[in-house]
C-alpha cells in the first residue's frame, strides 16, 4: 500500500485516496473545435510511460481534494505532489521511457 | 432548528445499543447533536476556523474540525444548532460559502480506554500515536470499509468516530469486535 | 515407552508440565516447549508423511519454518481443523490431534507408493507428453487421478471457529528476527526513544541464541545475554517485542505485513481471542535480521526419514532435550556441522561425521572434533542411504581428484547434513533491493537498498557471532539515526562451508534420485532433464521441474537447484539468475488476512431510517449497493407475485407509500450553481424557477449515459440534487472532479446530504389528501404546488422539504425529512392514509409502476453504452448550450449512426407470458445459428393495472418498428411479440398533474 | 520434431531419460526475417506458429526480451471461457475456445485444458438479468451458457455457500460447461516447439530498443540488445510493454498497465470441482492439478510496471472468497504476484493495423489475455500473412476510440440503480 504525501493533510495510506489517471489533460476549451481524431485522443489515448508519470490523485476519505503527483511507474516512488493548478517541479521530458 | 417545534418522534439509528464496556476498551454511542458541513475558501481572521488542516477549534459546546482546505465539520449541542449557524453566517457574511445542515447525516460513536487506539487501528491506518494524533486533532479518515471523521477531542485516550447514519451499525460492531480482540493479549 | 529419546536433562523445555497429544491416533508425550516435531522425536518418531508424487516415506528435516516434508493435518477442535502444518513449528499442546497426509490407507502402508515404483516414468514434465489420447480421457480420467495423487492434505470442511484480527501500527524501526543480530538492533534503536517493534517467528525471542549452550557473549552465557536483552528492551515503553509473529511481506513504501499466532499454542484460550493477528505495520526504517537457512546435501536417498539437517539435530539436542538418533552421522561440507557434532557427542551419542573436503581444508576443528571421540572420515562423499520409513545406514565413499573409492555403510539411525548456509534475503528481494552474487559466501545477499531498510547478521551473510551482535546493532543505530557503534565479545563461531551441488557419485546417474526439492519430489536427474530440454532460464526450470514450487518455496531447495543449473549450463552461477521472491515468507491463513471483515463486517449494510418499520411488517428485502432496500410487502399467504400486484393497484386506486430514503443527495450551493449545473448536465438550468423541479440526466464524457435524478431548485444559488441509489458516490465523484480540476474558477461547493434526509414517497390518487393534514405552511393546491415543484414547510412539527414529484406517472409527493424523524413523518402518513387504504410497496413496485409509463431506469434501461437518443430522451438537451460534459461525443460518427438500438415497449401475444428480463430479440428465429440479433428486453412485469405483461426493450432501429413482430427468446425457445411506444399506462399523462 | 506419447515416455524411461533433445532451439537472431513478432508470450508465440502451419510463413522470429511465458502467460490464474455478450467478443473467445479443444492434440503437447466449466455467480437483481441476457446472446451464438438456480450451483460446486444469511446471498448463476482451466506454461511451451520445429526463430533475451521506418514512415526493422534486425512486417505483442514498444514507432496507444494481483493456497486434495467467479464481489477461484486454490485478486487502482501490488487488494479478494467459502479461512496463502495487463478504455483488446505501414498490434487484452491466446494467434497471423485483418479481429481496430464504435462488455454489465 503506497504512501502517499497530500499536499493538504502530509503522508497518508493509499487506501484513503483515489487515483484519477494521468495529469495535466486539459479539456479543449471548445471541443467541438476539434476533430473527431483528435478528441478521441483527448478521451483515450494516455502516455502510460514506464519511469516519470504525472498523475492525479484525491484524497477521498481525507480532505477531499483533488491533486498531482509525479510517481516513477517502475519504482512507484513519488517524487512529488502538487496541488491542482500547478506544475510540478521535475522535467518529464527528461522522464525515463 | 429547535426541537421544541418538533412533534414527530425521534429515532436515532444506534438508539438500541448499550455501553460495550470491556476491560481496555469501551464504545459507546453519543447523544444527537447538531452538525454542519461548511465549505468556505477564506476564513482568515475567523478565529474558529482559521486554524491548521487535521486541528480543530474547541469550546465548552462547540468544535469546529478543518477537515481540509475548505471545509469543517461544526458541531453544537441539539439547542445551539441554530444559533452556530447564525454565528457562521455573520462571520462569513461578505464571503462565498456553503453551510449544509448535516445533522441527521451524521452519528458519533465513542471509543474510550488504554487499548482506544489500538481498537481503532484495527480498522485505520492511520498513526494514532500521541505525536502524530495529538488532542485536537480530527480527521476524515477510514474505519475498515467505512468512511469516519476521527476526532481526539481531549488529551484521554477518548476517540470520537463519526460516520454517516447507515454506517453506524457497522462501524459500531467493528468497534466492538475490535475493541474486544485489542483486548486480548 | 514414552519419550525414550528425551535427555535426562537440559533444553528449554517446561519438564514441570507434561503435555499429550495425538498422532495419527497414538498418544505421544511431550512438555511445555515442546514442537510436535520435537515430541514426536522424544518418542522415537521419525516417519511423519509422504511426498508429493512418489509418496516416498518422509520424516522431520529442519527444526523450523523452512520445513519441507513434515507437514501435518492438526485437529484443535471443531472448526479447527486445517491440514499442511508444519510439526517443527506447531507448538505442541494439550489435546491436539495431529494427523499424517498424503497417504491411504496409512502411514507405513500407502497404495500411492506405487508412484515411486513408476518414477522412472514419472519424471519432470512427463505430464506434458502424455495423457493426450483419447481426447475426453484428459477431463474424465487422467486429470482426475493425478488430482486425487497430488494435493498433500485436505481442505477444511466446515466454517471456521476461529476469529481473527487486524491492526494498522506505525514505528520508526520495525526489526525482523529477534536472533542475536536483531536483538542487538533493537537495543540500539531502543536507546535512541525512537518507537521500535520487533518480531520473530518464534515463541521465543533469541533465534540461535536459543540452542547456543556454550557461547558467551561479554563474559555471560548466551542464555544470560539473551534473557538481559530481552528485559531491557521490554522493559522500554517505546519498544513493542512480537514473539509468534512471521513478517511475511515487504510491501511498497515499508508497508510490512506479519501475522501474529495468538492462540494456537493456547489450550485454554478465552473463546472470543483472535486465533491471528495480522500486523500491517508502516516502518520508517527496517532492520532485516532474518538470519540463514541451512542447505541440505544431494545424495542419493538423502529424502529417508531419519535424514535431517546439521543444525536441526543441534537445537532438538540443545533446545529440546531431545536425541534424534542414537548413532548419528553427519555428512557436511561445511565447517558448523562440526559444533553439532561435538553437542551431540556430549549428550552422550555415537557419533561419526563425514567430510567432503580433503583433510586439508577442514582445518583445525577436525582434531578438535577427534579429541572428542568422534570418528571424523575427511575426503569422504555420501552415495546412498540405507533404510526405507527409517535411515538405517549411511553409504560412503573416499573421493579423491573426482575418483571415488571403495563403498563403506556406516550404521545409523539419523543423519545430519549440512552443505552450508543460505542468508534469508526472501523480504529484503520482496522490498526490490537488488540481490548480489558473493561468489565467497556461494549465496545471493542483500545489495542496493530500494526502501528504507538494511540487512544484519546472517541475513547478509556474517556468520559469526561477534559480527552478527555488532552489525546488528550498528544496523539498529543507523536505523534510528544514530551514530553509536559497539563491539561485543563473543565465543568465535567457525564459519564456512565448501559449495557443493549434487555429491559425487559412482552410481548409474540415471538411477541416482538425490533429492533437490523435498515436498515436490524433484531429484537433480529431473534438473538435468529440463536443461537438456531446453529449460535453460532458472524460472522454466523451476516450472518445468516445480523445484522451489513447495510450501516452502525453495527455502531449502533454491540454492541447490540453481547451484546443479549454473554446473549443468557451465555458467557463472548468477548469470542463471535466482528466482524472484514474493510474499508470502511463510503461508498465512486467508483468516488473517481477512481478519474482522466476515459476516456483519464483511461489508457494511446500509439500512434507512425506516428500515426497522419494513422489517416489522414483514417486508422482503433486496440488495441495491450497500444498501438494503424493501422489496415488497408480502402479506400472509401472499407470493411475491400477489403482493407486487397488490401493491400496484394500490397505489394507481388509491395511494401507496414508498421508501426512497436511499436515494443518493447532493446540495449544489454557490453562486455559479446554475453554471456548474448547466455544465454537468444535458438539461438547461439558467431559467429554472426558484421552488421548481427539473428531470436531470448526466453523462460522461464519452456521451453515455451515466446518472439521472430529480433536481430542485431552492434558491437561486442552491440546488437540491438527487441521484440514483447506487449512482450517489459516482456521481458526487464525477461533480467533484470537474469543479474541482476543470472549473476552479466557478464558486460551488457540493455537500452530500444523502443522509441527512428521509425520503418517503407518498403516490397515488389520494396521495395529496392523504398527507394535506400533516402539512404546514404549504399550500398543496395544484395552482400553489404544480407538477415538479419543491416547498419548504414542516409535517407532522418537523421541517421539510416537500417535492411534487412523481415515478409513478400518478400524483405523487416526497417528503424529505430529516432522517430521525423519517419513522415517525413514515407511521403519521400511514395513519392519515388509513382511510384511503394506504398500502406500503417496495422497489419491485416502484420498478412496475414506473415501466408502466416507461421511465427509464439508469442500469436497467441503460448499460454505460447508452445515448440520450436511445432512451427517446433527447429532447432533454439544451439546444441552446454550447458544450456540456458529453456533448461532444455524441457527435462521433458511431453515436450519430443509423441502426443504434431505441428503447420501446414490447407487448407479449399472450397477455399472461411474461417476457425474461435480458431476453435477446431477433427477427427471424428460424435463421441459422450464429442468429442476428436486434437487442435485448431490459425491463419486464407482469402489469396488475394494465391486465397484462408489459416489457421494454432495447432494439436496434427499434421506433421504426412499432407494431412490427419480433421474437423474443424464452428458456425452451421463442416467443412472438409487437413493438409498441415504451408508454402503456396513462398514455396522455393526465393523472400526474389530477 | 520427436513426437511425444506415452510409447515415446516409455522407451526413454529404459534409457533414464537420455535421448529427449531440446523442445526449442537457441537460434542467434539472423539479419532479416519476414515477420519479426516482439514478445514471446502466448500469443506472441502462437501467432507464430500459425504464421508457420496456417500461413506457410516460416522465415519468423519471435523476440522475448526476457525468457518466454515470463509475462502474462505465465502470471494469470488460467481461467478460459467463451460467454461474452457481444457478437465481437464472443466470436474472437469462442474462436479461441474451439481452438482450446483440440490444442493438446494438435502441439502434441498436454497443455492440461480442462473442461471443468466456468459458473459466475448472480447476488442480485442485476446480476441475474444481466447474466441471462448472457445465456440468451450466448444461445443464439452456438456458445454454450446455462442459467442454474441457487441449488443448482450448490450441487455444481458443493464447497459454495448458498445459505441467505450471507451479506450477498447466492441466487444463481451462469453456468458454461465447456469453460475451464488449463495450464500455462505449457500453452507457450508447446506453442514454441511446435513454431520452432517449423523454422520459426525464438530468440530470448532479446529486448527491442528501437523500430526503424524508412523515409515515407515504413516499419523495415528493429534495433534490439542482439543487433538490428530486418524485417518484413512487425507484430507487436508486448502486453503491458506495448505503448513503450509503440512508442519506438511514434504511435501512442489507448492503453494504460495496471498491477494485476493473484494468488495459491497451499495444495489440497481436490475440493473445488470447477471455477467460480463473481463479479459483484470481485473474486474468482479454482483449484490446479496440483491442488492449490488459484484466486484472482484485483488490479491497482494506479498504472504500475513493477509487478507488485499493496496487501489491500489481496485482502479484499479475500474477504470476498471466505464470504461465498467461508471454510476457507484455515487455508494459507502460499505466493502472490503481480502481473502487469495493458487495459483499453472499453476493456477489450486491440488487434490490428496501425497508423504505421508494416507494422501491426495485438494488445489491450486486460485481465482476460490468456483465454484469447490461441484465437488471438491465429488471427493475429492471418493479420499479418495478409495485412487485412481476419474477420474475427476486423472489429477491434485502434479506430474504434475516434469512431465510438467500442465493444464495452464491462459497460454492459454495469452496476445497476
Amino acid at each position: 500500500m503506497l504512501l502517499i504525501d497530500c499536499p493538504f493533510c502530509g503522508k497518508r495510506p493509499e487506501v484513503e485516496f483515489r487515483c484519477g489517471g494521468e495529469a495535466h489533460i486539459a479539456r479543449p476549451a471548445n471541443p467541438f473545435a476539434v476533430d473527431d481524431q483528435a478528441w478521441g485522443e483527448h478521451l483515450f489515448v494516455r502516455k502510460n510511460p514506464r519511469g516519470l508519470h504525472a498523475e492525479r490523485w484525491i484524497h477521498a476519505h481525507g480532505c477531499g481534494r483533488w491533486f498531482n503527483a509525479i510517481r516513477d511507474t517502475y519504482t512507484d516512488r513519488f517524487v512529488e505532489t502538487y496541488k491542482a493548478g500547478e506544475r510540478p517541479s521535475v522535467d518529464l521530458s527528461e522522464a525515463r521511457a | 432548528m429547535l426541537e421544541a417545534r418538533n412533534l414527530a418522534r425521534r429515532v436515532a439509528p444506534l438508539v438500541a445499543e448499550a455501553p460495550v464496556v470491556l476491560e481496555r476498551a469501551s464504545v459507546h454511542t453519543l447523544p444527537a447533536h447538531a452538525r454542519f458541513s461548511l465549505r468556505a475558501r477564506d476564513v482568515s481572521g475567523v478565529e474558529t476556523l482559521d486554524h491548521p488542516i487535521g486541528r480543530t477549534w474547541l469550546s465548552e459546546k462547540r468544535f469546529a474540525a478543518r477537515l481540509g482546505p475548505d471545509e469543517w465539520l461544526l458541531g453544537a449541542p441539539e439547542s445551539d444548532g441554530d444559533l452556530l449557524q447564525q454565528g457562521i453566517e455573520r462571520a462569513l457574511s461578505s464571503r462565498f460559502f456553503s453551510l449544509v445542515d448535516i445533522s441527521h447525516r451524521n452519528v458519533a460513536i465513542e471509543i474510550s480506554g488504554p487499548a482506544a487506539a489500538e481498537a481503532l487501528n484495527a480498522g485505520c491506518p492511520l498513526d494514532l500515536s500521541e505525536a502524530a494524533f495529538p488532542n485536537g486533532s480530527a480527521t476524515r479518515t477510514l474505519l475498515g470499509k467505512a468512511e469516519i471523521v476521527l476526532a481526539r477531542p481531549s488529551a484521554a485516550p477518548v476517540y470520537r468516530v463519526e460516520c454517516w447514519r447507515s454506517f453506524a451499525t457497522y462501524a459500531h460492531g467493528f468497534l466492538i469486535e475490535a475493541a474486544s480482540s485489542a483486548s486480548f493479549r | 515407552m514414552a519419550q525414550t529419546y528425551r535427555l535426562p536433562t537440559g533444553g528449554r523445555i517446561d519438564r514441570s508440565k507434561p503435555i499429550r497429544f495425538t498422532f495419527d491416533g497414538r498418544t505421544i508425550e511431550g512438555f511445555a516447549g515442546d514442537t510436535v516435531a520435537s515430541a514426536l522425536l522424544a518418542n522415537g518418531i521419525h516417519l511423519t508423511g509422504r511426498s508429493f508424487k512418489y509418496h516416498r516415506p518422509r520424516g522431520i528435516l529442519t527444526h523450523g519454518s523452512d520445513e519441507p516434508s513434515a507437514l501435518l493435518s492438526v485437529d484443535r477442535g471443531p472448526g479447527r481443523i486445517d491440514p499442511n502444518n508444519r510439526a517443527t513449528v506447531v507448538e505442541a499442546r494439550e489435546g491436539l490431534k495431529a494427523a499424517s497426509q498424503n497417504r491411504w490407507p496409512s502411514l507405513s502402508f500407502d497404495v500411492g507408493a506405487v508412484n515411486d515404483l513408476l518414477s522412472p516414468v514419472f519424471v519432470a514434465g512427463f505430464y506434458y507428453k502424455t495423457f493426450m489420447w483419447p481426447r475426453s480421457f484428459w477431463d474424465r480420467v487422467y486429470e482426475p487421478v493425478i488430482r486425487a495423487a497430488a494435493g498433500l492434505g485436505v481442505a477444511p470442511q466446515v466454517p471456521d471457529a476461529d476469529r481473527y484480527a487486524n491492526r494498522h501500527a506505525h514505528c520508526d524501526v520495525l526489526v525482523v528476527g529477534a536472533g542475536p543480530a536483531g536483538l542487538a538492533a533493537a537495543l540500539a534503536a531502543a536507546k535512541t526513544g525512537k518507537r521500535v517493534i520487533v518480531a520473530d517467528e518464534q515463541p521465543e525471542l533469541g533465534g540461535s541464541l536459543l540452542h547456543e549452550t556454550t557461547t558467551t557473549i561479554d563474559g555471560q552465557s548466551a542464555e544470560a545475554w539473551r534473557a538481559a536483552a530481552i528485559a531491557e528492551l521490554d522493559a522500554q515503553e517505546n519498544v513493542i517485542l512480537l514473539p509468534r509473529t512471521t513478517a511475511f511481506g515487504y510491501y511498497n513504501h515499508n508497508h510490512i505485513a506479519m501475522t501474529e499466532r495468538v492462540t494456537d499454542h493456547r489450550a485454554d484460550a478465552p473463546k472470543t481471542a483472535p486465533r491471528e493477528r495480522l500486523w500491517q505495520v508502516r516502518a520508517g526504517e527496517v532492520v532485516l535480521a532474518t538470519g540463514a537457512h541451512e542447505r541440505p546435501l544431494v545424495f542419493a536417498d538423502n529424502d529417508r526419514p531419519g535424514v535431517m539437517l546439521a543444525e536441526s539435530v543441534r537445537v532438538f539436542v540443545n533446545r529440546y532435550g531431545v536425541l534424534p538418533g542414537r548413532k548419528i552421522v553427519f555428512a557436511t561440507s561445511a565447517v558448523s556441522a562440526y559444533a553439532a557434532a561435538a553437542d551431540v557427542k556430549a549428550a552422550g551419542v555415537d557419533v561419526t561425521l563425514v567430510d567432503l573436503r580433503p583433510e586439508i581444508e577442514c582445518g583445525a576443528e577436525v582434531e578438535r572434533l577427534q579429541a572428542l571421540g568422534v570418528e571424523v572420515l575427511t575426503g569422504h562423499t555420501v552415495v546412498g542411504t540405507k533404510g526405507r520409513m527409517r535411515v538405517e545406514g549411511l553409504i560412503v565413499a573416499p573421493v579423491t581428484n573426482g575418483e571415488i573409492g571403495a563403498r563403506r555403510v556406516i550404521s545409523c539411525d539419523c543423519v545430519g547434513m549440512s552443505g552450508g548456509w543460505t542468508p534469508a534475503v526472501h523480504l529484503f528481494s520482496q522490498s526490490r533491493g537488488k540481490l548480489a552474487y558473493d561468489e565467497g559466501l556461494d549465496a545471493f545477499v542483500p545489495g542496493a537498498s530500494a526502501q528504507a531498510e538494511r540487512s544484519a547478521g546472517a541475513a547478509k551473510g556474517l556468520y559469526d557471532l561477534m559480527d552478527c551482535l555488532a552489525s546488528g546493532f550498528a544496523a539498529g543505530a543507523e536505523a534510528a539515526g544514530s551514530t553509536e557503534v559497539r563491539t561485543f565479545s563473543a565465543t568465535p563461531t567457525p564459519v564456512g562451508f565448501k559449495p557443493v551441488r549434487a555429491l559425487p557419485t559412482d552410481a548409474n546417474p540415471a538411477k541416482v534420485r538425490a533429492f533437490v526439492d523435498f515436498q515436490n519430489d524433484v531429484t537433480a536427474k529431473d534438473l538435468k532433464l529440463a536443461m537438456r530440454e531446453g529449460f535453460e532460464s532458472i524460472e522454466h526450470v523451476k516450472r518445468y521441474t516445480t523445484t522451489g514450487m513447495a510450501t516452502d518455496q525453495g527455502k531449502t531447495s533454491n540454492m541447490n537447484a540453481l547451484g546443479i543449473v549454473s554446473e549443468s549450463l557451465n555458467r557463472p552461477l548468477p548469470s542463471v539468475g535466482t528466482t524472484t521472491f514474493r510474499p508470502p515468507y511463510t503461508p498465512v491463513t486467508f483468516g488473517a488476512l481477512v481478519g474482522p471483515a466476515r459476516d456483519a463486517l464483511f461489508d457494511p449494510i446500509r439500512t434507512t431510517p425506516i428500515h426497522d418499520w419494513a422489517a416489522e411488517h414483514g417486508a422482503k428485502f433486496e440488495n441495491v449497493a450497500l444498501w438494503r432496500r424493501a422489496w415488497f410487502f408480502p402479506r400472509p399467504g401472499e407470493d411475491q407475485h400477489a403482493a407486487v400486484a397488490r401493491e400496484c393497484k394500490a397505489v394507481r386506486n388509491g395511494v401507496g407509500i414508498f421508501d426512497a430514503s436511499t436515494l443518493g443527495k447532493i446540495e449544489v450551493v454557490g453562486p455559479d450553481a446554475a453554471e456548474f449545473m448547466n455544465r454537468l448536465y444535458v438539461n438547461p438550468w439558467t431559467k429554472l424557477g426558484v421552488g421548481r423541479c427539473r428531470y436531470g440526466l448526466m453523462l460522461k464524457e464519452d456521451g453515455f449515459i451515466l446518472d439521472d435524478g430529480v433536481v430542485a431548485r431552492l434558491a437561486d444559488d442552491r440546488f437540491h440534487v438527487t441521484t440514483t441509489t447506487g449512482g450517489a458516490p459516482r456521481v458526487l465523484n464525477h461533480m467533484e472532479d470537474y469543479l474541482q480540476t476543470e472549473w476552479p474558477e466557478l464558486n460551488v461547493f457540493l455537500t452530500s446530504t444523502t443522509e441527512q434526509w428521509a425520503v418517503i414517497a407518498v403516490q397515488g390518487p389520494k396521495a395529496g389528501e392523504t398527507i394535506q393534514n400533516l402539512v404546514s405552511g404549504i399550500d398543496l393546491s395544484n395552482e400553489a404546488f404544480p407538477h415538479m415543484a419543491v416547498r419548504e414547510g414542516h409535517i407532522c412539527g418537523t421541517p421539510c422539504r416537500l417535492f411534487r414529484v412523481s415515478f409513478t406517472g400518478d400524483l405523487g409527493y416526497e417528503i424529505n425529512v430529516p432522517s430521525d424523524y423519517g419513522r415517525a413523518v413514515w407511521e403519521a402518513v400511514m395513519e392519515a392514509g388509513a382511510p384511503f387504504g394506504i398500502t406500503p410497496y417496495g422497489t419491485e413496485t416502484m420498478h412496475v409502476l414506473r415501466a408502466e409509463k416507461g421511465y427509464i431506469i439508469v442500469g436497467q434501461e441503460t448499460d454505460g453504452t447508452v445515448t440520450p437518443d436511445d432512451v427517446g430522451l433527447a429532447g432533454m438537451i439544451a439546444k441552446a448550450k454550447p458544450d456540456f460534459v458529453g456533448k461532444r461525443s455524441l457527435a462521433r460518427p458511431d453515436l450519430v449512426a443509423s441502426g443504434r438500438k431505441q428503447l420501446v415497449g414490447l407487448e407479449t401475444a399472450d397477455p399472461g407470458e411474461v417476457l425474461d428480463e435480458g431476453a435477446q430479440i431477433v427477427a427471424d428465429p428460424d435463421q441459422p445459428i450464429p442468429m442476428k440479433m436486434l437487442g435485448h428486453v431490459t425491463s419486464s412485469y407482469h402489469s396488475a393495472n394494465c391486465g397484462r405483461s408489459i416489457a421494454l426493450a432495447l432494439v436496434e432501429g427499434g421506433r421504426a418498428l412499432s407494431g412490427k413482430t419480433l421474437h423474443v427468446t424464452t428458456p425452451t425457445g421463442f416467443t412472438t411479440v409487437t413493438v409498441r411506444e415504451p408508454v402503456f399506462f396513462d398514455a396522455e399523462g393526465g393523472r400526474i398533474n389530477a | 520434431m520427436r513426437r511425444f506419447s506415452f510409447a515415446s515416455l516409455l522407451s526413454e524411461a529404459l534409457g533414464g531419460h537420455q535421448g529427449w533433445g531440446r523442445q526449442w532451439r537457441a537460434p542467434d537472431p539472423k539479419p532479416s526475417y519476414d515477420v519479426v513478432i516482439i514478445g514471446g508470450g502466448g500469443h506472441g508465440l502462437a501467432t507464430a506458429y500459425y504464421l508457420a502451419t496456417v500461413h506457410g510463413i516460416t522465415n519468423v522470429a519471435v523476440l522475448e526480451k526476457g525468457w518466454i511465458g515470463g509475462g502474462n502467460t505465465g502470471r494469470n490464474t488460467t481461467i478460459i471461457r467463451s460467454n461474452y455478450l457481444y457478437d465481437e467478443s464472443a466470436g474472437i473467445y469462442e474462436h479461441a475456445l474451439k481452438l482450446w479443444e483440440g490444442l493438446s492434440q494438435e502441439l502434441n503437447y498436454n497443455v492440461m485444458f480442462s473442461q471443468r466449466g466456468v459458473l459466475m455467480l448472480a447476488h442480485n437483481h442485476h446480476d441475474d438479468q444481466s447474466f441471462k441476457r448472457h445465456v440468451y446472446a450466448n444461445r443464439l451464438n452456438g456458445i454454450d451458457n446455462e442459467w442454474l438456480s441457487a441449488e443448482e450451483c450448490k450441487d455444481f460446486c458443493p464447497p459454495l455457500s448458498i445459505s441467505p444469511d450471507i451479506r450477498y446471498p447466492v441466487l444463481g448463476g451462469a453456468l458454461q460447461r465447456r469453460a475451464g482451466t488449463a495450464r500455462h506454461d505449457a500453452v507457450a511451451w508447446g506453442y514454441a516447439r511446435g513454431a520452432d520445429a517449423r523454422g520459426v526463430d525464438i530468440i530470448q533475451n532479446c529486448e527491442v530498443t528501437g523500430i526503424s521506418r524508412d523515409a515515407s514512415g515504413k516499419a523495415i526493422g528493429v534495433e534490439t540488445t542482439r543487433g538490428y534486425i530486418r524485417a518484413g512486417r512487425i507484430g507487436v505483442v508486448a502486453a503491458g510493454n506495448t505503448s513503450r514498444v509503440m512508442a519506438m514507432a511514434d504511435v501512442r496507444m489507448p492503453l494504460e498497465s495496471y498491477p494485476l494481483q493473484a494468488l495459491v493456497s497451499e495444495p489440497v486434495k481436490p475440493v473445488f470441482p470447477c471455477v467460480v467467479m463473481s463479479n459483484a464481489v470481485h473474486a474468482y477461484i479454482s483449484q490446479s492439478d496440483k491442488g492449490e486454490l488459484v484466486i484472482g485478486a484485483g488490479t491497482d487502482q494506479y498504472t504500475s510496471y513493477s509487478q507488485q501490488g499493496g496487501l489491500h487488494i489481496t485482502t479484499h479478494t479475500l474477504d470476498a472468497i471466505c464470504e461465498i467459502f467461508p471454510q476457507f479461512t484455515r487455508m494459507r496463502m502460499l505466493r502472490s504476484w503481480g502481473g502487469i495487463v495493458d487495459v483499453t478504455p472499453d476493456r477489450s483488446p486491440i488487434i490490428g493495423k496501425t497508423p504505421v505501414e508494416n507494422l501491426f498490434v495485438n494488445c489491450g487484452w486486460g485481465t482476460g489475455g490468456f483465454k484469447a491466446t490461441p484465437g488471438s494467434g491465429h488471427v493475429f497471423a492471418h493479420t499479418l500473412a495478409t495485412g487485412e485483418p481476419h474477420k474475427v479481429n476486423a472489429p477491434f481496430t485502434l479506430d474504434r476510440f475516434r469512431t465510438g464504435r467500442l465493444i464495452d462488455e464491462a459497460a454492459a454489465a454495469a452496476v445497476a440503480h
